[in-house]
């Protein structure tokens, strides 16, 4: 754990619930969920599939508002955080626009808050490289491989170093290599812009490997079933994921999981 | 029971009005209401008229058996190779004036020059061609000769200086709107010397000749019609006012049309027996002029334009 | 929570229409009595004018109202069902659509004047060459809207059904005609007006009844019958927004699942 | 931490060859490209090839009076071909300069009525409790037939070319505002969340997202409009007007000269053939990215 | 390897390559690539994002034609077997109808086959079992996670019973406990229908475990690198993935990754 950090809790919620209702039956997708994530801290969400992962992180970036309960995001509402574009989010799909080129894509959220001509170009070309699609960035979406789309979302959210980065599995669609090298070009950028992450993933290793704490969701109704601190140093090296205290969080989590 | 026995042994007939069911017309809709077709033998169907309906067309097309339409018109269809025939000449005078207001200070023809004088065009036209030809105007360069509309709002707008309109509509409408006649200066067709023919009723020529005995007895029902309807004016106007949908016309504005209409199918001194004769004279002058001014190319066969058969059937 | 009352929903279609309502009659006002142009009353009537002559004629007006909106039903079928046929065909092969499309384009700019004497001529029977006619009007915007629809079907939504061995029909039926839904509907929305319009052109060919020809009737009888013909426009116009509206209504029973019809659950 | 590894991957993350198609490639490819060149050239040869060879026939089989056969009709209410041809060139300036007058108040008419049209759909989608009541107005509009139209619009706007663009704006308003609707609200829900996690503004998601969104159905309605708009002019023009192919026509029907008026006929889907080609010229250039253009 | 199996080809790719063109530049998405696939055999492709699988995959159905080379599916062209519906295929993204609920989706293809209707219900039932998704039967599409969408695309494929199963990264975005189930799930559905299945995945232990052979493919361009037997025993137990066999299985592929 990050034994330097002070704790000033950045997204807080309270007995949060989420029902979603359709015709006839409704769906209790989020029930009772309270946590509190500190400023620059990396969390991971886990949970089996249809659990509300993708619920709860829509709720903190204030896209849909809870049926019950207070979500809190740096003392603010979340709305007026969303309002403060403090957010950068990779979906569980890409969410590319048609119409717009690689870079087009990439440059989005930059053109959104102003940034200028020059800069935005620098920024995509850096962007670009870091997910190796440099040669791509004249495509149009439709031309890419599914893993490259996703990469594209990948490098449109970090292009604007958003103070809260939400990620919805992300790096599903990647191979072991890509994935673990952008495990680590991950934590580096955070390291760097020291912004608050929610990753979501269903990869335990992975969990372990970026996250400070990770929160395991239980299903049917989503609840947080519980929290586990992951005690390894940083800055984590590739090496690490052979430790034996590596391993034995594994066991742990999957323990967890079992018992559900 | 009665009736439908009846009917099934009359012989159907239709006859294409050149415009919507008005006093206009009101001889057809007297002997429909009256049962002078059906004594006759005849079951008749009346079809409106309207902007997009051509009755040459529809007689040509053998959508119905007989028309009302101009001479004019008539003339120029056939010289397109339309196989039209008259049968019979229900006006036997013009009812096609322009009216200007005096305040504008057009005395007469002469002075159009420079002037929007508006017409309906598509045939309606030539009359006034005819008058501008009489003054020597050039309807290119002297003055503006302009669309009118089937409204007479350009004329109220002063859109158009001098309008076209019909004495027993067109006029009454501007009438109507409070203009008197005194504030209006009107040029007659007839007075000029230039007038052409107007509502005949004509049929399709190979039609006819298996159907002279049918035309004949519309004809000789029609007239009867037409006869009553000068006769007994406000009957003619109730006649019509069935025909017509509530809302869309008003009574008072059919008694001032039909009492313009007689005037044009039985003129001072023209004897109501006589109504539907085709005056040679006249349909040599309406002719003459259509020939003059492009509305045919090729002078008319008159024999052919014409045929004064069938009124002779009916006179017998 | 989400769903506002339907009191509060009658309310905006309530203030929609006396809005309206009451910057007409303003402006009528004003066109009669401070600007004083010619024919004031003709170029916009007062609405308590209109009201006043509606109570003496609602019975004529709504009977040929009527009239009108059952010829325009028989038109708008016909022509949205052609429409959706041609659009059929043409997306069916590119080599259809390069024969068949020009002449659509073309057959558009025949004005119904021209063309009414020779349909008169081919078919020789009245109703049927007016179904034809007002079929005619509407068909267009039902064919683009439904091709477009047609081809937007994503590319692997259609690999999925090549998958399948599926026959055209069955693309067709499966896949292309549900993905055209939302797209039928925005050409319906526009033709189910446009059959409104047709019906009442299509009267003015010499029928005998219904709104197209008092319409007529009373603009040619001069400025005082300009109430009436008004009516007649308004009442035209209600036409339109009716068939609109079950259009509307239609499209949210068939195709619940469009993005706008979704509810998001939250109180979004 | 960052070095080591990821240098070594990296080329896994690098991609297959991308070249210039014209540098390199063997011979086999390059006859490949030629093909698929020529696949191309065949493809857009028959877009024009195609129709003209069957229009010719349909000319042919007129001529020969196929169709005056069948349907039973005569040369005074279907004429000839020929007899059009005749009148054609015997009117051809009269004819060219009434096009270009229709032509101008269709376009004109088009372009003012497809702007209101669409703004009315932006206002109804960025106010949807008021602004649909927007959408409905500008509908119903389109049952107000051309007839009614014309009179009131000549009041307003005088007989001259103003009445007839004000009717062509009317008459496709309603397409474009209908469509133009659609398009902005048929918008993927995950690209709205997406424009929401940005804070973006009402403009903001009409500028990076809607507008593009609807394109596509603009386009159609552009192309709807194309060809409503001329039919608008000439129709507007049958009853006020003194001059373009629609008087013309009118005129030209009413006294039985049906050859001038197929005259007009042709010189009108001609104008608007050309007129509704550029609108889709214009749609290709601007759908590239669409999937009904994709190849 | 599976002894038992005589060797008749089902899949057969000879120097196959596909080449895509844009306006300006092009992609050589795969060069010359032969592969033989034997009836019953379940094959897995393994490659970096972007390499090309996806287009093998999509080849293989006869969804595109290659731009040089040849492919035959059991002795025909793929045209045939495709037009024979021998196709079952979950894609990468889940490619659900909008318009019809989960049921009705997943009845697709037995509509498309005239099953009757009573037949497809109780298919229908035990497939929404299969996959965990019972009480969703009459959702929509939208109204589903992201896992559980993907979820609905497999069971659809094994619906119908293909002959050949051809699965484009299937349980990418699902958690690793559901993910081994529907492993287990699948080789005792193969085993029984014993039909081809070619399964791109981006898991090395998931490929081993399911696999007969493994083909790795490596980009620049997309080329056929290497090809793995995997000499574990059928049926295959969740134990073997702790056994020393499958570990060093494990690190060869790992290595033969780094060494492309
Ligand atoms: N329609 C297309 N147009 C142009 N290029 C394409 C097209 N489809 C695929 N490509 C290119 O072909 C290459 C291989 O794509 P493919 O989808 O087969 O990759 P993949 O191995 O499935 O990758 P992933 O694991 O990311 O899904 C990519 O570089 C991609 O850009
Ligand atoms: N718009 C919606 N309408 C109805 N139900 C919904 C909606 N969105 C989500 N749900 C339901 O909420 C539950 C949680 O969904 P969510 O997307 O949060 O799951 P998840 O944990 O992200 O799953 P996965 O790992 O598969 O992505 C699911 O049961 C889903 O059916
Ligand atoms: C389009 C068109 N508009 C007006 C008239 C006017 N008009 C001239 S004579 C007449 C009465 C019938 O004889 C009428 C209404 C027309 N003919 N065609
Ligand atoms: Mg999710
Ligand atoms: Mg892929």
């Amino acid at each position: 754990m990050a034994v330097a950090k002070v704790f000033t809790p950045e997204i807080e919620l309270e007995e949060v619930s989420m029902r979603f209702q359709t015709d006839k039956t409704e769906v209790l997708a989020l029930d009772n969920v309270s946590v509190a994530i500190q400023k620059g801290e990396f969390v991971s969400l886990l949970g089996p599939s249809g659990c509300g992962k993708t619920t709860l992180l829509r709720i903190m970036a204030d896209l849909i508002q809870p049926t019950w309960g207070e979500i809190k995001v740096a003392g603010k509402t979340a709305k007026e955080a969303r309002l403060a574009q403090k957010y950068g989010i990779v979906f569980q799909s890409p969410v590319l626009y048609d119409w717009r080129k690689v870079k087009d894509n990439i440059t989005l959220p930059l053109e959104m808050m102003g940034t200028k001509k020059s800069e935005r170009e620098s920024r995509v070309d850096h962007l670009l490289e870091l997910v190796g699609l440099k040669k791509f960035k004249d495509k149009y979406p439709w031309q890419l491989s599914g893993g490259m789309q996703q990469r594209v979302a990948i490098a449109r959210a970090l292009a604007m170093e958003p103070e809260i980065l939400l990620m919805d599995e992300p790096f599903s669609a990647l191979d072991e290599f890509s994935r673990e090298r952008l495990n680590e070009e991950l934590l580096s950028i955070w390291s760097k812009v020291n912004n608050t992450v929610v990753f979501v993933t269903h990869s335990i290793t992975e969990a372990i490997f970026l996250s400070d704490r990770i929160f395991v969701l239980s299903p049917h109704p989503g609840r947080l079933s519980s929290v586990v601190e992951v005690p390894l140093p940083r800055p984590r090296t590739a090496d690490m994921r052979q430790s034996p205290d590596f391993y034995e969080l594994i066991s742990r989590i999957r323990n967890l999981f079992e018992g559900v | 029971g009665e009736e439908e026995t009846s009917s099934e042994e009359l012989t159907p007939v239709s006859i294409q009005l050149k415009w919507v069911p008005q006093a206009q017309f009101a001889g057809y809709f007297v002997a429909l209401e009256n049962g002078y077709y059906e004594e006759e033998g005849l079951d008749v169907t009346i079809v409106p008229g309207g902007p997009d309906i051509v009755p040459e067309q529809q007689v040509a097309n053998g959508s119905v058996d007989i028309g009302v339409n101009w001479v004019a018109s008539l003339l120029a269809h056939r010289d397109e190779g339309f196989p039209l025939v008259q049968i019979s000449q229900i006006y036997q005078n013009s009812g096609l004036v322009l009216v200007s207001y005096k305040e504008d200070g057009i005395a007469s023809p002469a002075d159009f020059a420079g002037r929007t004088v508006g017409n309906w065009m598509g045939g309606n036209e030539f009359e006034v061609l005819a008058l501008f030809d009489k003054y020597g105007l050039d309807p290119y360069s002297d003055l503006e000769f302009s669309s009118q509309g089937f409204t007479m709002d350009q004329f109220f707008t002063g859109d158009i200086e001098v309008a076209s309109a019909m004495t027993y509509n067109e006029f009454q409408v501007v009438l109507a709107e409070g203009v008197s006649e005194d504030e209006l200066v009107v040029f007659d067709m007839n007075e000029e010397g230039v007038a052409m023919l107007q509502d005949n009723l004509f049929v399709n020529s190979e039609w006819i000749e298996e159907n002279k005995e049918v035309a004949a007895k519309f004809v000789r029902a029609s007239i009867k019609g037409w006869q009553s309807a000068i006769e007994d004016q406000e009957a003619a106007v109730d006649a019509v006012m069935n025909a017509v949908e509530e809302g869309s016309s008003d009574r008072e504005h059919q008694v001032k049309m039909m009492e313009e209409v007689a005037k044009l199918v039985a003129p001072d001194g023209f004897d109501p027996a006589n109504i539907g004769m085709i005056d040679d004279a006249m349909f040599k002058q309406t002719a003459d002029i259509a020939l003059e001014f492009g509305v045919i190319t090729e002078a008319a066969d008159l024999d052919a334009s014409y045929t004064h058969e069938i009124m002779e059937m009916v006179t017998e | 929570m989400k769903n506002r009352g339907p009191l509060q929903r009658w309310a905006q279609k309530i203030t929609w229409i006396f809005g309206i309502l009451i910057i007409w009659e303003i402006c009528s006002w004003l066109l009669l009595n401070v600007f004083q142009v010619r024919l004031a009353q003709s170029k916009l009537p007062y609405i308590h004018k209109l009201i006043e002559t509606l109570t003496s004629y609602w019975g004529t007006l709504f009977s040929e109202g009527w009239v009108t909106f059952a010829n325009a039903s028989i038109g708008f079928a016909a022509g949205a069902s052609a429409g959706i046929l041609l659009a059929i065909l043409m997306s069916s092969s590119r080599w259809i659509e390069q024969l068949t499309f020009p002449y659509a384009v073309a057959s558009q700019m025949i004005p119904i004047l021209g063309l009414a004497p020779i349909v008169y001529g081919i078919v020789r029977d009245v109703q049927l060459a007016r179904i034809l006619i007002a079929g005619y009007i509407t068909f267009f915007p039902v064919a683009m809207n439904v091709l477009r629809g047609l081809r937007s079907a994503e590319p692997t939504a259609m690999e999925l059904m090549h998958s399948y061995a599926a026959k055209p029909w069955t693309v067709y039926w499966k896949l292309k005609f549900p993905a055209a839904l939302p797209g039928l509907f925005s050409g319906l929305k526009i033709a189910a007006p446009l059959a409104v319009t047709g019906a009442i052109l299509v009267e003015l060919m010499g029928a005998s009844n219904g709104l197209g020809v008092i319409m007529l009737r009373n603009l040619y009888y001069g400025p005082s019958h300009i109430y009436m013909f008004w009516l007649t426009v308004i009442l035209g116009a209600l036409l339109g927004i009716l068939s609109y509206f079950i259009i509307t209504i239609i499209e949210r029973l068939v195709t619940p699942w469009q993005p706008e019809f979704r509810s998001l659950g939250g109180d979004d | 931490m960052q070095g080591g590894p990821a240098e070594k991957n990296a080329s896994w993350m690098e991609q297959p060859t991308i070249s210039k198609s014209n540098v390199e490639g063997t011979g086999e490819n390059r006859i490949e490209a030629n093909n698929k060149n020529h696949k191309r050239m065949v493809e857009k040869a028959r877009m024009i090839v195609l129709p003209v060879i069957a229009g010719i026939l349909f000319i042919v089989l007129w001529e020969l009076r196929f169709f005056h056969t069948i349907f039973q009709l005569e040369t005074y209410q279907l004429p000839l071909p020929s007899a059009i041809l005749e009148a054609l060139l015997a009117n051809m300036s009269t004819l060219i300069s009434y096009t270009g007058y229709t032509l101008t108040e269709a376009v004109v008419g088009m372009l003012l009525g497809s702007s209101l049209g669409f703004i009315v759909a932006l206002v109804a989608t960025a106010w949807p409790k008021w602004g649909k009541g927007s959408l409905t107005v500008v509908a119903s509009l389109n049952a107000v037939p051309i007839v009614a139209l014309a009179p009131i619009m000549n009041l307003w706007f005088g007989s001259g070319i103003g009445s007839r663009i004000a009717i062509v704006t009317i008459m496709t308003m309603a397409a474009m505002a209908i469509n133009a609707y659609k398009g902005m609200n048929n918008v993927h829900p995950f690209a709205l969340d997406l424009m929401h996690s940005y804070a973006a503004t009402k403009f903001e998601i009409f500028k990076f997202l809607r507008i593009f969104n609807s394109l596509p159905y603009v386009f159609t309605a552009l192309k709807i409009n194309a060809t409503a708009s001329m039919i608008g002019a000439i129709v507007g023009e049958f009853f006020f007007s003194s001059r373009g192919l629609g008087y013309l026509l009118s005129n030209s029907i009413k006294i039985g000269r049906m050859p001038l008026g197929w005259a007009c006929i042709i010189m009108a889907a001609i104008a608007g053939i050309l007129f509704y080609f550029i609108v889709e010229r214009l749609e290709k250039v601007f759908l590239k990215w669409h999937a009904s253009e994709r190849t």
